[in-house]
């Protein structure tokens, strides 16, 4: 058989009969179904001798065709004028017709795949290299570049990001519970700030601490800025934060 | 520009589009930076093709995705193979090319449509083309389920070196078929309107 | 070269100039790879220098640390300087935002690093992040090769109107990504009710 070369290179059971169709030099129009339905079946046939594993969609296209074919076989025309007037009118539709119609939806998009392969092979021929780095020529004066850009935005850009992997539909809603207030956090940071005088806020932690917990100490910390409890200073973004205890105002502590 | 230097002018669209690199740069930016109005800056920049394939010039000015861009030549890629590194590189499997080119055509579209065209699954080849970024969410489709609708993106555009979507190689019709040939004209109404 | 055609070859060392960028060529390399000894290739590039002259190109060849190299024309400074402040210069494209986004929370960072969460390359949107100074070389990663590693810069806290750290929404992690979503919002939630 020509195409055992090819066996497992077939797209899918639309692209097997479009081969089998061109081999066969026959008119799309009218498929010799009994024939095409032969080969099709030998060529599965084949595939499970090689031991392939055939896709169910083949085997969903194989009883299409058997099916196609059985009704090819009841005669019609004939007995058609025979019938009573009411059924002599509806319209005589070939079995065919279907699947003549999802093989040339199928054949044009095959060839516009052909069009994408050849503009990108003529793409990968020509080469461009990456912009300059204009920051030389920046004037002083500069706009700003984010002007419409939000934190949000930002937020949004760095989930998009991670998420490009499909992700299950199901969504587990998790419930947080606080396991340690504000409060306590303040009351926690002075114990150490006490001892030290200042911490950084890395040190705040041990181990890999939770979202809620840093945004715990984050706030605790704010909340002791507020008070003028503590100063912190950061040399630059990013930076650890160096929290410093404000001498003389721990007693007035309300915490 | 009070003088207007023709040749200063070209000299200086070249060197824009050299900084540029494959950004490129639109017209309208082009335009604005030479001070000159938009057509006369389009009608400077087809005189540079020109100049630049008489001359045989190393590189050609490309209009990739609504921006002019330079690039080299085709013939001599041979050349450049082992330097540089062209955003097409990686070929796309049949797969992959066969699902792009139903969304490009018939986009937004949920993945059972595509799949009812070719007759197989192509949740592999549509997460393949979403990881390259050729194709992205476009919400989610009316119908039972809401299943997610796809489109293809800016570098999809750019990947195949098209000037813009409605740059897309024409649909081909079928021998002898009134029904495909009117759908093909429906598509290019559609493209058409998508461009408006 | 079998046939020594000087044009083809001058365009040759054009395209090879070009796609080379900043890095530049050594004599060596480009002798090679044109197949001529290296004194002819010093000779057609000399040449060529002249005739970019000649012609008013809007680039030049200089030749810097032994490696030929294209480079912008200094009286053209002022049209790259309205570049660098055009509008369309100005809009981050969604590429260099999402590699912004990964910078502000993953910093410092290589480019691998970035191109393995995005899943593509991003050279182009590290170049226009670091031209628009939203980001900075933060020294070079400890791994092998030693990469540059990325970070924002304080144009970036004054860009957003951060005050400092704290403006910045919290990090959604990567091990979770399912819920990040919730997260932040539970987060924002969470210090509102603070604020309150």
């Amino acid at each position: 058989m020509a195409y055992e070369v090819r066996l497992d290179s077939f797209e899918g059971p639309l692209d097997l009969l479009l081969h089998l169709i061109d081999k066969a030099e026959v008119d799309i129009y009218d498929i010799p179904v009994t024939i095409i339905t032969e080969q099709y079946m030998q060529y599965l046939y084949v595939m499970q001798e090689f031991q392939i594993e055939i896709a169910s969609e083949f085997l969903v296209m194989a009883a299409t065709l058997l099916e196609i074919k059985s009704k090819m076989l009841l005669p019609r025309k004939e007995e058609v004028v025979f019938q009573p007037t009411f059924e002599m009118e509806e319209e005589y539709i070939d079995p065919r017709q279907e699947l003549v119609e999802r093989l040339l939806e199928y054949k044009r998009f095959k060839k516009l795949a052909e069009e994408l392969r050849d503009r990108e092979t003529k793409r990968s021929k020509i080469f461009t290299r990456p912009a300059e780095n204009l920051s030389t020529f920046m004037v002083q004066v500069e706009e700003n570049p984010v002007a419409n850009v939000t934190l949000y935005d930002l937020v949004e850009a760095f989930n998009k990001a991670l998420n490009k992997e499909d992700k299950p539909e199901t969504k587990i809603t998790r419930i947080h519970r606080d396991e340690i207030s504000v409060k306590e956090r303040i009351k926690e940071i002075k114990e150490l700030l006490s001892i030290t005088g200042n911490v950084r806020f890395s040190q705040l932690f041990s181990g890999s601490p939770s979202k809620a917990e840093v945004v715990t100490s984050f706030m605790a910390i704010l909340e002791m800025m507020r008070k003028f409890q503590i100063r912190c200073l950061q040399s630059t973004l990013f930076e650890d934060i160096i929290i410093t205890a404000n001498k003389g105002d721990e007693q007035d502590a309300e915490f | 520009m009070q003088n207007f230097d023709v040749e200063e002018i070209k000299s200086v669209i070249e060197g824009l589009l050299f900084v540029s690199g494959d950004e490129g740069l639109d017209l309208k930016t082009i335009a604005d930076i030479v001070d000159l109005p938009v057509e006369q800056a389009r009608e400077l920049i087809h005189q540079m093709q020109l100049d630049f394939r008489q001359s045989r010039r190393g590189v050609q000015i490309i209009e990739i995705a609504n921006t002019f861009q330079f690039a080299t030549l085709p013939d001599h890629a041979k050349y450049y193979e082992k330097l540089a590194s062209s955003p097409s590189h990686s070929t796309l499997s049949q797969a992959a090319l066969e699902t792009l080119a139903i969304i490009a055509y018939k986009q937004p579209i949920t993945r059972a449509e595509i799949e009812d065209i070719r007759g197989v699954k192509c949740e592999k080849a549509i997460n393949t083309l979403m990881s390259k970024k050729l194709i992205q969410d476009a919400g989610r489709s009316e119908t039972t389920g809401r299943p997610i609708l796809y489109r293809t993106t800016t570098e999809f555009i750019e990947y195949f070196g098209l000037k813009n979507i409605g740059d897309l190689p024409p649909a081909p019709s079928i021998e002898d078929s009134d029904g495909v040939e009117e759908e093909v004209d429906l598509l290019f109404q559609k493209w058409n309107e998508q461009k408006a």
